[in-house]
């Protein structure tokens, strides 16, 4: 990103002046980085209000990203356990409907403690908004949510209640239920996406087109990591499939999000954001070779490389949950975006050829 | 109700899309900053009015400026900026005086300093107290022999809200706690927020924010109460200049239309209006501005857009996407046999 | 009919049977939000005033409700102030509502280190007692050459830009019966 | 000039923003770029305290190009009188006028009067210079003995010794190369002001000046309005619609307590407080207002007897002068300042009322404020908040350096909680002299009380303490009349605005106007000015009829004095023959058919008299006013060019440097005012001027004035979190080149010195101050607001620590805003070393209690040090 001094530039009486109001530099603007080292080289000059962010960062914490990571993996799980139900695979179909519906109930947590008024939570089942996704996702998760649990609860219920008529009938209703689930699960892995895209927040906006792919690869990755975790070998084959095109999807989207030649993609390939990230491919690059190689074979192996990918796709969350925050800390993701459109529509207006936007947008 | 506009572009009539039938016009607000004194009595009567908080008694040293920012607990925010740059066709007094170079530049980078390192990057500010700090290294040049300056100007403008006719707070709200009411203004009610936070990333403008203390989510009203009595909202009341104007948006437009036709008049070229074009990214704001220099300046976006607007195609990529995840997931099972 | 009503509660079920499908609007609206009126509305009197700041003179009115002031602000009848107001005018409600008033008579006696409480009447008093004590002691009933001085020199005053006309009267006309001369307010500040 | 007034008076500014609107140009004069000027056309920097040089430069600009509006200047000035063989001028004597004693540092006026008037016999001597101007002469009223007759004149305005010539001779070096030498103004920026100012006055446009206390707190105060009003009157703007001079006061009702005094040295109404001299009513009236003057002074033996009656009632008989000897006589400077130099030395004031007010931090010098409150034997404080002028025996900064200890501090104090504005009923008086009645809105909490109750109780126990004494000194007290009426326990401000007003007592009704006042005690008012506020036993203040409702002069909103007239000496606003000057600026006129006056506004002049009216001979008083005597307070009929009585300082605006100025004034070997107060003094150190040498220790211009946010001393405001949290911090404004100069960084630490103490601050490294270039060389101004104390929500040091005490000898008001300074990064020396630390200053600049009080710096004989009596020559 090289930006020519004087593009940014406004006309009129603001000719020849050296004002510029902020500086951005090529790296250490994450806050968590401590030190107080002095900026060097100076990537683009714009101008802005004393430095001061023109976005409120969001107010989420690590809980909304840990939601991400378990809402997909709860999703992930649940296809595994609807198509080791459907197969015959009776260890693979319990924990991963126990996983699934754990990795929900963590899930449910996470959403409400991060409230600011958690005793509110039920408010969210006031209205059915098509223009929120969290709406969507409530709803989403509201379909998704019984069938889930339901089917859970039929795989560890206790003997004796087993044979009692709840329990037969429970039982009974499992499978539909754990289908149902499976059937909303990809709209639970993928709504998140959405849920970050549609923000203001400049990383999380400007990825819109890479984030649901990412999201549900690292769904499907986790799931399958926690497959390959708790069933045996023999078991696992599709957990070990769905794991491998899970981190494919995973690494290659997230990938092609740092290559986007937009500023945006800055904040994912700098500070904390970026180290999350490149330790999450590590560890799901690893974990994926692993499942199609070793962990045929080997059962340690096989829990190892599920936890690598678990860890994989949980750090690839809080990753791109960083990088969001990032964004909206430094005032030159809204500012010089936004002022390079702004340039490309006058010229555009004027009949001259703008400095083009790589992406095309 | 709903129409081709409804989550972009413009739309003439924002309360009627909200399905209030027989609502009284669109109001708003139009800020001209030309006239503005930075007296910041708009800031205190909106505090009076709403029972707002005090969010900080931190020394800025953003000029005249100790808000900083809109925010929870900052309905209205006045901005100070000080510029080595004439406006239209003041003298600001230096010419032939003993002068060096200007400082204005190195104020800002002083404090953009201090903001780098202070909670959520100083965009706390607004909401509760943030600390910029001392100055922690030498300053770039602070006594550089360059020209002796002679020019100058001092900005201010009074920020709040700009209550979009596409407010990205409003539309991702989960609850209804945020809705359109029936003077097109977009509104938080208290009664209903659960602080989900979401409309904090959802507003481009970076105004509303959530309460750590208290967990809701808190911005201008366009004082809802006192529009619903028939009365003005308090900052517009108590603007000594008329600076912040409010009424009916059609006749705030046509007035900030002659406004600007009066100043380019009178040789302040560096006006423009900001959020007055019912085309741009969020179909024109509800409080508009007229500003003297580029939005950013003034910490605003140059040129914000609703996220709502690409809601469509975000939906269809995560549709392939959880097509592509079922899709997967089925041929894990049915590929590869039972091993 | 009691579902009835529980449901035309429900924005959901608002969206599907109103105006607003998409629930960003009147669906939204809370019962309180649909009920909601100033609270200069509720008032039970307003009272014409004037900002005690500086000397522009605006008009404020102050509206009153059970015994509290509830809010001030601007009169926009005046010829001075069309009803505006500075941050200091505007900020009048916190002045006289806030925490920082003093409401109770202190006292610190001679060479004491904490204040102590002192009962209003007693005070008054005991004010009586120091002020015909300060007007013997700082008396003169003549200069060097025999002119007449009938004055105290042992109390001085400092105060009344602030104050009402009618007030700043009375203390001018005591404090010339007393015969105390160092009468002073800021207009020499 | 000399106001801040989009900070200071934001809402009052709406109308300068709408003139501006409608195409009126703007123009800010002031030492620093402000919010006034970031709205204004034009920003003039121009070095504190160098108002008059520039005024002066601009009357110079209007002579010498014949740019007055003459007609005007003919008719309603002095400009055509001769002045006295005697008179010597500044420009004769190197910057002194005639009549000047070096020892006693005093003028004596008499060489200063017209020609065919024999002045009065000199009154030199040093007693002259102790007293406040209006003790003699009220407010408009200085004597011109013999102003009812004939005073020879020169209507062509040629004469070497006519007032227009004198004028044009004294102004004739204040070049625009001196005021650029002077004041740091450019010379083009200087000229477009003239342009600016000349052009837009005149029959057609008039141009409107506004001040504050940038202009009345210097040693030379008085003067600079006098500077301004010369300009104003040469230029035909003065009792003219969009004309006049606006002083912007400062607090909601410093007018009203300026016009009901609460002050040493008067009366209300502008009545002189009686003096020493005064053995008797008729001695009194003699002098206020002497037999043969014109104007409404003329009457003066009405307004002072109804004054008389209204204070003591029945007692006050005719043979008894009215009880005009039950009031103490005043001898000298009883000021406050003075007043608080003797509770400093003890055993001379014992007894402290701080009523709304916070000198321990709102006072000029206030280490000095706080020293003497800890030497009395009380202090009642009232007050809405806890402030520091009632903690200081327990946290004033000299706790810390340990002048006050709190175990030995033996002043007793008293806080009582007072009632807030809407606690109370009563009136304000604002500053374009309207009186606006507040009602009671709630009642006050706790223990809080008005200040009516608590005078008129404290009032009401005294003489009930007192009954039955025999005592001569008790015998006002006992004779006052105290008896308004009171509702519960509460005095009804009402009847007390109504005994103000005025009380006809032979049918008890209430007066319509000061016209009204009888000299035969048939009349009681407690201000003769107010007379009319409650005409028709109406409270007329009340009024609130809404603006839409009335025409442009919004003449039944409130009460303006006198006599409801919004625009002072409106007469003018019309040409000698009664005809508005122009159209376009009608404002009164008068109505031939009708055979009265009248117009937009009330007419400022008796309603009937026609413009070809000529006194019969002998007529004095308002009865000798001519139908073109426009002035009807002046003496003579006119507005005073050159004042001929009335001021300690000359009779023209003179340029000198401040008491402290980094710079020699260049017009003159005489340096500062030479009849300024100075108190040589120990514990009041001046920083060295030229001629004095070591200047260069305290090398830069300070001055200090307020910011919208906060509230003077800071009582109202530093204790608000609305408004605390938008200036939460003392600053010190400094210029780039200043910073760079010592080393100062934004927002860092830095403390300013002066030989009275150091202060600190966070620091604003700021285009909006400019360094000038005086007289080749350059000039650092550096700025501080003064809200801040030790207690509140935000807390910083006190400012006025930093200033001593000089005053302007006409009005005793301190320089507060022009001292020089130095200023050094980081923080000051806390507890004792302080007090090391500023005695070495005053050890380098080498000075002593003498330095500074040689006022006199022309002519061969400096005269003396101006010491204080005391223990001389030692270094607080």
């Amino acid at each position: 990103m090289s930006q020519d001094d004087g593009t940014l530039r406004e006309p009129r009486s603001d000719a020849g002046a050296t004002d510029f109001t902020a500086r951005v530099f090529a790296s250490g603007r994450g806050g968590d980085d401590g030190g107080r080292e002095r900026p060097v080289v100076p990537r683009a000059e714009f101008r802005s209000y004393y430095g001061r962010p023109v976005l409120k960062p969001p107010v989420w914490n690590w809980k909304i990203a840990a939601y991400l990571f378990t809402g997909g993996l709860s999703a992930g799980a649940a296809l595994l356990a609807a198509g080791a139900d459907l197969t015959g695979r009776p260890v693979l179909r319990r924990w991963s409907r126990t996983g699934s519906s754990a990795a929900l109930m963590a899930s449910m947590y996470l959403l409400v403690a991060d409230l600011g008024r958690p005793e509110r939570f039920h408010h969210m089942l006031r209205v059915a908004k098509p223009s929120s996704p969290m709406s969507v996702g409530t709803w989403i998760l509201v379909a998704y949510g019984p069938g889930n649990v339901l089917a859970a609860a039929a795989d560890v219920l206790p003997a004796r209640v087993r044979a009692t008529l709840p329990g037969r009938l429970l039982r009974l209703a499992a499978r539909p239920a754990g289908l149902a689930s499976a059937a909303l699960a990809p709209a639970v892995a993928s709504y998140t996406a959405v849920l970050l895209s549609q923000t203001a927040v400049p990383a999380w906006h400007d990825a819109h087109r890479h984030l649901p792919l990412l999201f549900t690869g690292s769904a499907a990755a986790s799931g399958g990591g926690l497959g390959m975790l708790v069933a045996p070998v023999a078991e696992a084959a599709p957990a070990r499939r769905l794991a491998a095109a899970g981190a494919a999807a995973e690494i290659l989207t997230a990938r092609a999000i740092d290559r986007r030649p937009t500023l945006e993609a800055g904040a994912y390939t700098t500070g904390r954001a970026h180290r999350l990230r490149r330790a999450s491919e590590y560890l799901t690059l690893g974990g994926a070779v692993a499942a199609v190689t070793l962990a045929r074979r080997s059962r340690p192996v096989a829990a190892a490389a599920g936890l690598a990918l678990l860890a994989g796709s949980a750090l690839q969350r809080f990753g791109v949950f960083e990088a969001g925050v990032a964004s909206t800390r430094d005032p030159a993701y809204v500012v010089v975006p936004q002022r390079e459109r702004l340039e490309r529509r006058k010229a555009a207006q004027d009949g001259h050829p703008g400095p083009a936007r790589p992406d095309g947008t | 109700m709903t129409n081709e506009h409804s989550l972009h572009g413009p739309l003439e009539d924002p309360a009627a899309d909200a399905g209030h039938v027989g609502h009284p016009p669109r109001v708003g607000f139009f800020t001209d900053t030309s006239v503005c004194i930075g007296c910041k009595a708009c800031e205190v009567a909106c505090k009076t009015w709403n029972d707002v908080p005090e969010d900080g008694l931190d020394l800025l040293g953003m000029s005249y400026d100790n808000t900083g920012m809109l925010g929870a607990s900052s309905w209205r925010h006045v901005a100070f900026v000080e510029q080595e740059r004439p406006l239209g066709r003041q003298d600001p007094g230096l010419a032939a005086l003993p002068t060096g170079p200007s400082v204005t530049g190195v104020q800002q980078d002083v404090v953009a300093e201090g903001m780098r390192h202070a909670e959520r990057g100083g965009a706390q500010l607004g909401t509760g107290p943030v600390d910029v700090g001392f100055p922690s290294f030498e300053l770039p040049g602070a006594s550089t022999g360059a020209e002796g300056r002679t020019d100058f100007r001092w900005l201010m403008s009074s920020d709040v809200c700009k209550h979009c006719t596409h407010a990205g707070c409003l539309d991702v709200c989960p609850t209804g706690a945020l809705f359109r009411t029936e003077f097109s203004t977009v509104v938080v009610q208290q009664d209903i927020c659960n602080g989900c936070g979401y409309c904090v990333s959802g507003c481009p403008y970076g105004v509303i924010d959530r309460r750590p203390d208290d967990g809701r989510a808190w911005k201008c009203t366009l004082c809802y109460d006192r529009l619903r009595g028939g009365l003005e909202p308090a900052c517009a009341k108590a603007c000594p200049t008329d600076s912040i104007q409010f009424g009916p948006l059609d006749e705030l437009r046509e007035r900030a239309d002659r406004r600007l036709e009066q100043l380019h008049g009178a040789g302040v070229a560096e006006a423009r209006l900001y959020g007055r074009d019912p085309e741009d990214g969020v179909g024109g704001d509800g409080a508009f501005f007229l500003l003297l220099d580029e939005p950013e300046v003034y910490g605003l976006p140059p040129d914000p857009v609703v996220p709502t607007r690409d809601l469509p195609r975000m939906w269809k990529y995560a549709g392939v996407a959880a097509s592509a995840l079922l899709a997967a997931a089925a041929a894990v099972f049915v590929g590869g046999g039972k091993r | 009919m009691g579902v009835k009503r529980w449901l035309d509660a429900w924005p959901v079920y608002r969206q599907l049977t109103g105006t607003d499908p998409l629930g960003r609007g009147k669906a939204a609206q809370s019962a309180r939000s649909a009920a909601l009126t100033p609270r200069t509305d509720t008032a039970d009197r307003v009272a014409d005033s004037v900002c005690p700041f500086c000397a522009v003179g605006c008009a404020q009115r102050v509206y009153v409700k059970d015994e509290k002031v509830v809010q001030i602000e601007g009169n926009p009848d005046s010829p001075i102030s069309r009803g505006r107001l500075c941050p200091k005018g505007s900020a009048s409600k916190q002045l006289v509502t806030g925490p920082q008033r003093e409401h109770k008579v202190r006292y610190r006696p001679p060479y004491a280190t904490e204040w102590q409480d002192l009962d209003l009447d007693t005070a008054v008093d005991m004010v009586v007692d120091r002020v015909l004590d300060a007007r013997r002691k700082g008396w003169q009933d003549t200069d060097e050459s025999g002119r007449k001085l009938r004055r105290t020199m042992g109390i001085a005053s400092l105060g009344g830009a602030t104050l009402d006309n009618e007030e700043n009267y009375l203390i001018k006309k005591l404090f010339t019966a007393l015969g105390a001369l160092q009468v002073e307010n800021q207009a020499r500040i | 000039m000399g106001s801040n007034m989009a900070e200071a008076h934001p809402v009052g500014f709406q109308w300068v923003m709408e003139a501006k609107a409608r195409g009126a140009r703007v123009i800010h004069i002031d030492p620093r770029f402000t919010r006034t000027s970031a709205l204004a056309d034009q920003h003039v920097t121009l070095r504190a305290g160098t108002d008059i040089a520039f005024l002066g430069g601009v009357i110079h600009h209007i002579l010498s190009h014949d740019l007055d509006f003459r007609e005007y200047v003919r008719a309603y000035t002095n400009a055509s009188f001769l002045l006295s063989e005697d008179f010597r001028d500044t420009e004769d004597l190197d910057g002194l006028f005639s009549g000047y004693d070096p020892h006693t540092a005093s003028y004596d006026s008499s060489s200063w009067a017209y020609e065919s008037v024999q002045q009065e016999e000199g009154r030199p001597g040093d007693r002259e210079k102790e007293h406040s101007a209006p003790f003699k002469h009220g407010a408009s009223g200085p004597a011109v003995a013999g102003g009812a007759g004939e005073i020879a004149c020169d209507p062509d305005l040629e004469h070497p010794r006519c007032v227009f010539q004198v004028l044009k001779r004294h102004f004739s070096r204040y070049t625009p190369e001196m005021v650029e030498r002077i004041c740091g103004v450019p010379q083009e920026a200087f000229l477009e002001v003239c342009r600016a100012w000349t052009a837009n006055s005149g029959r057609e446009r008039t141009t409107a000046l506004v001040y504050s206390v940038g202009w009345t707190q210097h040693s030379v105060g008085a003067q600079y309005i006098r500077a301004g009003a010369i300009v104003q009157l040469l230029l035909g703007n003065i009792g003219r619609p969009g004309g006049g001079i606006y002083a912007l006061r400062g607090h909601a009702s410093i007018q009203g307590s300026t016009d009901i005094p609460t002050l040493y040295n008067l009366l209300p109404g502008y009545l002189p407080m009686p003096d020493v001299t005064h053995d008797g009513l008729a001695a009194y009236l003699e002098s206020v207002a002497p037999r043969h003057e014109k104007g409404f002074w003329g009457h003066a033996d009405a307004y002072t007897v109804s004054l008389l009656k209204e204070y003591w009632g029945e007692a006050a008989t005719a043979e008894n002068d009215y009880c005009f000897d039950h009031m103490p006589r005043i001898n000298g400077d009883h000021g406050t300042y003075r007043t608080v130099m003797d509770m400093v030395e003890g055993d001379k004031v014992f007894g402290y009322f701080v009523l709304g007010q916070n000198p321990a931090v709102g006072s000029a010098h206030g280490r000095l404020q706080r020293l003497g409150m800890a030497n009395l034997d009380w202090v009642v404080v009232r007050d809405l908040t806890m402030i520091e002028s009632a903690t200081f025996w327990k946290d004033a900064p000299e706790i810390e350096t340990g002048e006050i200890v709190t175990e030995r501090c033996r002043t007793e104090v008293f806080f009582f909680p007072a009632a807030s504005h809407v606690e109370k009923s009563g009136t304000f008086t604002q500053t374009q002299r309207m009186l606006q009645w507040r009602d009671q809105a709630v009642e006050p909490p706790g223990d809080a009380r008005s200040e009516l109750w608590f005078f008129y109780h404290l009032g009401r126990k005294l003489k009930e303490r007192l009954a039955g004494s025999t005592d001569e000194r008790d015998r006002p007290l006992l004779d006052l009349a105290w008896d308004y009426r009171v509702e519960g326990d509460e005095p009804d401000a009402a009847d007390v605005l109504r005994r103000i007003n005025g009380v006809d007592l032979t049918t008890g009704r209430a007066v319509d106007g000061y016209t009204e006042l009888k000299a035969d005690g048939s009349t009681a008012c407690g201000c003769w000015i107010y007379s009319g506020v409650y005409a028709d036993e109406v409270n007329q203040a009340r009024r609130r009829k809404p603006r839409f409702e009335q025409g442009p002069y919004d003449a039944e909103w409130g009460w303006t004095w006198p006599l409801n007239r919004r625009v002072l000496y409106n007469r003018a606003s019309a040409d000698p023959e009664g005809r508005p000057w122009s159209e376009r600026k009608a404002l009164v006129w008068w109505d031939e058919d009708k055979g009265e006056w009248t117009g937009h506004d009330i007419p400022d002049f008796e309603k009937d008299k026609p413009p070809s009216y000529r006194p019969p001979e002998g007529a004095s008083g308002p009865e000798g006013l001519r139908g073109d005597d426009a002035f009807i307070m002046m003496s003579d009929g006119k507005a005073w060019l050159f004042a001929p009585s009335g001021l300690l300082d000359g009779p023209l605006p003179t340029h000198y440097e401040p008491h402290e100025s980094p710079a020699r004034n260049l017009l003159y070997g005489q340096q500062g005012s030479p009849v300024r107060k100075v108190y040589g003094r120990a514990d009041n150190p001046s920083n060295p001027s030229p001629p004095e040498a070591h200047g260069e220790v305290f090398p830069y211009v300070f001055t200090a004035s307020r910011l919208t946010e906060h509230h003077t001393a800071g009582g109202m405001s530093r204790q608000l979190p609305y408004l605390s949290e938008l200036q939460p911090e003392l600053t010190v404004e400094v210029s780039p080149e200043l910073a760079a100069e010592r080393g100062l960084v934004h927002l860092d630490w830095a403390h300013v010195i002066t030989s009275r103490s150091a202060v600190d601050a966070r620091v604003l490294v700021t285009d909006r101050m400019a360094p000038l270039r005086v007289d080749g060389r350059t000039v650092h101004q550096v700025w501080m607001p003064y809200h801040w104390g030790h207690t509140g929500l935000v807390s910083g040091d006190v400012v006025n620590d930093l200033i001593g005490v000089v005053a302007d000898p006409n009005v005793l008001i301190q320089e507060s805003k022009v001292l020089t300074c130095d200023v050094r990064p980081g923080r000051r020396p806390r507890g004792p070393a302080l007090l090391e630390y500023v005695r070495e200053y005053r050890e380098r600049a080498g000075i002593t209690p003498r330095t500074g009080t040689r006022i006199a710096t022309a002519g061969d004989d400096p005269g003396p040090p101006h010491m204080e009596p005391g223990p001389p020559e030692e270094s607080p």
